[in-house]
């Protein structure tokens, strides 16, 4: 991205600079323990409370909902958000923990809830005091989202649901969910609607939640169970039987193609942040260059070589595809390069960590428990994670499908 | 070109151990009672521990796997190391937790050096003593010539890495260095000397150590100086077996993703509808019969070639038979996680079982890369 | 294959001493003119002649149509055509021309057609002395077969054909055809019969030949117009509307997994044929040892080396899958490594000489046409040529649903 | 750090230019009548011909294409490197048979030479004369030092191969050794003593020739010794202006595919509707995008950089930019061919044009291994 922070708008500049001055004083500093990869994966509550107090921290100085109206908490300034996310990506701070929230509901409150709901949940949003999950994934309801079957029931001026919610990262900490369900079981899709709705202070009154454990042996997301919560019908967004297009908003905004730059910090690093850094080619050169395949360094093997290179192609070509995307005379259809995003990354980190086993040789055995694990065996941790995305918030087979359909217009697999 | 059987020398014999291995493990070792053994507890900082069912090891000590492959001279059966890939291959479809296959390359190395000691060595084995092979360094060489322990007068010192089942062995094959070059030393895994760290690996049906020695008395089993010719004898059939067992896991793999994905509807129709999903799934079935012939193969050219008249052929054949299973290991794990959708990503779903097998089988004695590299070596002839 | 030409039954060690002795007297030597990879190739009428008569000697002496009926024109032997076949291989034999006859005409002619027919015509076939071509594929049906529309009218105690067949391979040198047409418009699988049909001799009686140039530059396919072509019923192979199951007979030989081996020889060099020797990774170490890239020899590229092995691994997987194909004990399911076979052997060569491109640098821009080019340009000819097998018979992706369906049992895509 | 602009330098008069290219190929180029003019014949061992139309290059020069990025000093418009990327990726869609991108080639080493000698080659081609570069040994070598030419007091003798566009060229720019080290001359393609070879390439929109020199007089272009570097200079153009030739070829063959398989049903479907040939197609579509955007970053870091104060960035963006676009260009050609089925292997079908095309750009200059190797050199270090 480092290109494209270039020729600012005088706002762009001027706030750029508001920003550098505030990092350079109030980054975070090392954080007291450990902190994982990306908010998805947090299961240590102490971390949380530590990410919680940055992201309040950066929302009060104003570097969280910056596009955002005033009057929900934002800072009314236009096309700002990209300008703090790239300066908190500079300073290296710690990621928002808050990730769904703000890459999700927000977006998603802010264009389908009335003003009330808005100014209640926002601003709380923003600050990180509330964490939010996501509602979308059911037992039967996957790669096929549509087929929801937890139905809210209308009663008066509230609804009444029941259902069963899966593989909700951040359910054991939210304090609001964004829930898609059924309110018509005679149509599939305008039998959709879509609510926000308590989850903490609901706990034990119609919600249960219950931890799932990955294949890594961490916990992160869970199953949640509705029976019979009533929920006020303010907490809907937008018409009853509008919810596919509602959970539109929220998906575009998920894969990046939204109107709104997601509020994002990140760029600490490894040794900062006492865990993995495992995301970059670069971390793999590091890696290859202190490991050993059978007795020699890896970063000496051609082959290892020729996949790493590789791998900071597709690096590169990720940030020159985000920088071209923002240039209307170079894309032929606004949609080709942001429904990329999240089939290209989610492989990519997939792909990347997969090397690293190469790299370590018979080390690539040792896990997160073993002092000797190169990289801390998190290379092993992130190889599995990104399974957790390449099938979520729609597999990557589906994200394939439509790209051929909506970009290349195909017809539709199904 | 020395002759071979067309059916690889899988006769009755062979075909009939097969076939009651498969039966044994769809008796005694399901997947669901292996996953409540070993992945009852799911904390990564869990206290490394060595679970495995001794029981079941009596069993098979009973229907002679360890004496399969162990020669009659010493107290063995003496079968082919057809026999033994058969066993591998049922094990590794099982995701068997136990010393058989470290005990099956303790077994190749020691037929290898044709010594009183080493014949003593394998009647224990046919008797059915758990062994392991300790002689890999820090750097994961695995060459024969790489060793870190030094041995002075009969004594070891200095540390082995990487040692598989080492908790669950009772003896060691230990490779150290002298004057005299590599030799081969047998070692009690309780003898005065020997400290044991339990490694925290991922696999959860194997156990790992590195094993430090401080002047441990050590019988030498292979012939003073030998012990580097009779490891780099023994590594074909080594790599072969492991071939066997990525093949059976793969194939297990494959045929419980076939299963979920003609189940679980998603769109109103079953996910192995796509073709996304099952062209990608024929695929795994094409690496694992490739895996599967060349491991067949490669066990019989070492079967029928006891002189070693022929031995480049046996080589091609083993780093052939390792390189395509090695690849097809990771493949076929990463495509059964993929398919099964979150439900293959918990915990609870047996996938992780083999697909961590599997991620260990494929660099253990060398990963894809590091046997095409030296079949480039044989066949093109070395870059200048 | 060389290792499952041990443990011979008595018949088949005495006939394998037989071939031997004949084959090293009866080695046609070099042919007069260039010979290209296989017989599909073929358009050069000088080579077609050379090769027919190699294949009647061959016949003459016995080596072809081993396992078929005497009273056809067969050797009346048992499991010996393997033998011939390996036979030939090793004296280095160039191939049979009439590859469609001997590998798809023959075997459906013999399960499906009255005596009459096949002691008419299965003499002339195995001889060489009649070529054969197939008439499946049209211009709406080439993956999907069935979708014929060529279509037979009965007229008394004939047949009326009238349609539109292309892809087909040697048709300007062919006596006889394959015919799948369309007897009933009314049943998509069960309106299908299946003929054999004179070519030669209907030419300008109902019948038109033309040639379709391939992007190589060659002909060697053609168009074949049929306009009230009249075939008398006896050549009709099997019941009215049995034509799919008929087809079903010649596409699994084709695939190499019918009852019968196909009679093949084969093996000359590439110094013999005058022409390519591009079917083996052999052959591409051979180039690599004498090709620049970029100034260094590629055979000490340490990326072509790879590719390289990794060629000669699905070399070896190939054979020693044949071998363990016959091996009852070591395969679970009988079509589970046939129905591999086209698949796997038609990528194979593709991207065997794709690596060619890599090997030769610069060089690779070089045809048939160029003293300079390395290895003859073949390379490059053969690398599109590939695409002709990989499309036809059912292209690669068909194979893949096949394989998915039958074998692992997984639901049909259509 | 150097200054970029966002938008790659796409100014206005570059996306005009572009637009105006585009409507000029689909008004005079399309592929039909590419097809009738370079695929008429399509016998294997036909007279190798040089066949393009003259006036259309003609026309192209009075719309001031061979000017764009000839420098204003030398008579020239003095557009950005991002406007020739324009144009080649223009050029690739239509498989325009020219000398557009060798005159390009040419330009970008005359431009690194700041000689009047150079200057006027420069002046020559902003007024139309099309010219090439005469820099390769028999060897493929794309490394500026290799040359089998030898300067003699201004006389060139020897062989430079793999001349692109060779017998369109009327001038050629050589690069040959003396003792100086190695320089660049001016030939003028008809001067006594050029013996140009044609050779038979495969690529019906390009001819190719080996041209040996005895004794020829040349004018040196670049200050005696300089010629390497100022080839090492232009490396970086030339390859992205390739890469962009890709691209614009490899959108063709993907649109041209996609519009086929929409429209060809098979089993009561579009071809398209299938996901064996949808997902393939996304990935031509993605490796596309990745190709584009590096070659136009690529560009743009060239033209932000007039002083090579962040050279590295550069190199790595062109290397990246080539690997990528030669690597796609092999993908997008064969998924062309096979998801057009039969039809798409036969001559008559414009496909092969594309394929032929992307055949021989990908390996023009290097091709993705070779750049790749490249890379790993200067990102990783070099492996002892």
């Amino acid at each position: 991205m480092a290109d494209a922070d270039r020729k600012d708008t005088p706002e762009q500049a001027e706030f750029r600079t508001y920003c550098q001055d505030w990092l350079a004083h109030n980054h975070p500093g090392k954080p007291p323990v450990r902190i994982p990869l990306g908010a998805l994966e947090l299961s240590d509550p102490k971390a949380l409370t530590w990410l919680q107090a940055w992201q309040k921290s950066a929302f009060d100085a104003g570097l969280v909902g910056c596009d955002y109206p005033v009057e929900f908490g934002g800072g009314g300034r236009k096309n700002c958000q990209t300008i703090a996310n790239q300066e908190m990506q500079r300073a290296k701070t710690p990621f928002f923990p808050n990730i769904i929230g703000l890459g999700m509901a927000a977006p998603t409150v802010l264009f389908h809830a009335q003003d009330s709901v808005k100014s209640d949940l926002l601003p709380r949003l923003f600050s990180g005091e509330d964490i939010w999950c996501q509602g979308f994934s059911e037992p039967g309801a996957g790669s096929d989202l549509a087929n929801q079957q937890t139905f809210a029931e209308r009663r008066g001026d509230s609804w009444v649901i029941n259902g069963h919610k899966v593989w909700t990262s951040l359910a054991h900490f939210a304090s609001w969910m964004i829930l898609l369900c059924r309110t018509d079981k005679s149509d599939k899709y305008n039998g959709l609607s879509y609510f926000v709705v308590p989850i903490q202070t609901a706990i034990g009154k119609g919600v249960t939640v219950r931890p799932l454990i990955k294949m890594t042996g961490e916990t992160g997301f869970n199953e949640v169970i509705f029976e019979d919560l009533v929920v006020e019908d303010r907490y809907r967004l937008d018409a009853v039987g509008a919810g596919w297009k509602v959970a539109m908003t929220t998906l575009s905004h998920e894969r990046g193609a939204g109107e709104l730059v997601t509020p994002a910090a990140g760029g600490m690093t490894q040794e900062d942040t006492k865990g993995a850094n495992t995301g970059s080619p670069s971390a793999l050169i590091e890696l290859a260059k202190n490991s050993y395949r059978n007795g020699k360094t890896a970063a000496d093997d051609p082959l290892i070589r020729d996949e790493i290179v590789k791998m900071m192609i597709r690096q590169e070509a990720f940030r020159q595809n985000q920088r071209r995307a923002l240039v209307p005379q170079l894309i032929d259809h606004p949609m080709r390069i942001p429904l990329q995003n999240k089939l290209i990354g989610t492989e990519f980190n997939q792909d990347l960590a997969e090397i690293a086993y190469a790299i370590e040789g018979p080390a690539s055995s040792l896990y997160l428990n073993d002092d000797n694990a190169p990289g801390g065996g998190e290379w092993q941790l992130a190889y599995m994670n990104s399974f957790g995305v390449t099938i979520a918030a729609g597999a990557n087979e589906v994200q394939r499908n439509i790209l051929a359909e909506r970009v290349l217009g195909m017809p539709k697999s199904k | 070109m020395i002759e071979q059987p067309k059916n690889f020398g899988f006769g009755e014999d062979e075909t009939m151990l097969r076939d009651s291995a498969a039966k044994f493990f769809s008796d005694h070792c399901t997947p669901d009672k292996i996953h409540r053994q070993v992945a009852n507890n799911s904390n990564i900082h869990r206290n490394i521990e060595c679970i495995w069912d001794k029981t079941l090891w009596q069993q098979i000590t009973d229907l002679g796997w360890t004496a399969a492959c162990v020669p009659e001279a010493a107290g063995g059966i003496g079968m082919p190391l057809v026999a033994a890939v058969a066993l591998a291959e049922e094990a590794g479809r099982a995701a068997f937790p136990s010393p058989l296959i470290s005990t099956f390359n303790a077994t190749f190395v020691l037929r290898e050096c044709q010594t009183a000691n080493a014949n003593a060595a394998l009647a224990e084995i046919a008797s059915g003593t758990p062994m392991t092979l300790a002689i890999t360094n820090q750097r994961g060489s695995w060459e024969p010539s790489d060793t870190d322990v030094l041995v002075d007068n009969g004594q070891l010192s200095g540390t082995a890495w990487f040692v598989q089942d080492a908790r669950k062995a009772e003896g060691l094959i230990v490779s150290a260095r002298s004057a005299a070059g590599v030799g081969l030393y047998y070692v009690a895994a309780n003898a005065a000397g020997v400290l044991m760290t339990a490694d925290g690996i991922i696999d959860l049906t194997r156990d790992q150590a590195h094993i430090s020695f401080s002047g441990v008395n050590a019988i030498e089993v292979a012939a003073p100086g030998q012990g580097e010719i009779a490891l780099a004898h023994a590594l074909p059939a080594i790599q072969v077996v492991l071939a066997a067992d990525m093949v059976g896991a793969g194939e297990w793999l494959l045929q419980t993703t076939v299963e979920y994905t003609n189940t679980r509807i998603q769109f109103d129709r079953p996910l192995g509808f796509f073709q996304a999903v099952k062209h990608p799934l024929v695929n795994v079935m094409l690496d694992i019969d490739r895996a599967k012939s060349l491991a067949y193969s490669a066990a019989c050219a070492i079967d029928s070639d006891p002189e070693r008249k022929d031995w480049a052929t046996t080589l091609k054949l083993a780093h052939m038979a390792k390189a395509n299973a090695s690849d097809m290991a990771v493949f076929a794990s990463s495509r059964a996680v993929q398919f099964h959708g979150g439900i293959g990503f918990t915990w609870e779903c047996y996938v992780h079982l083999f697909f961590k097998r599997q991620m260990h089988n494929q660099m253990l004695f060398g990963d894809a890369k590091y046997h095409r590299a030296l079949l480039a070596d044989m066949l093109i002839g070395k870059a200048v």
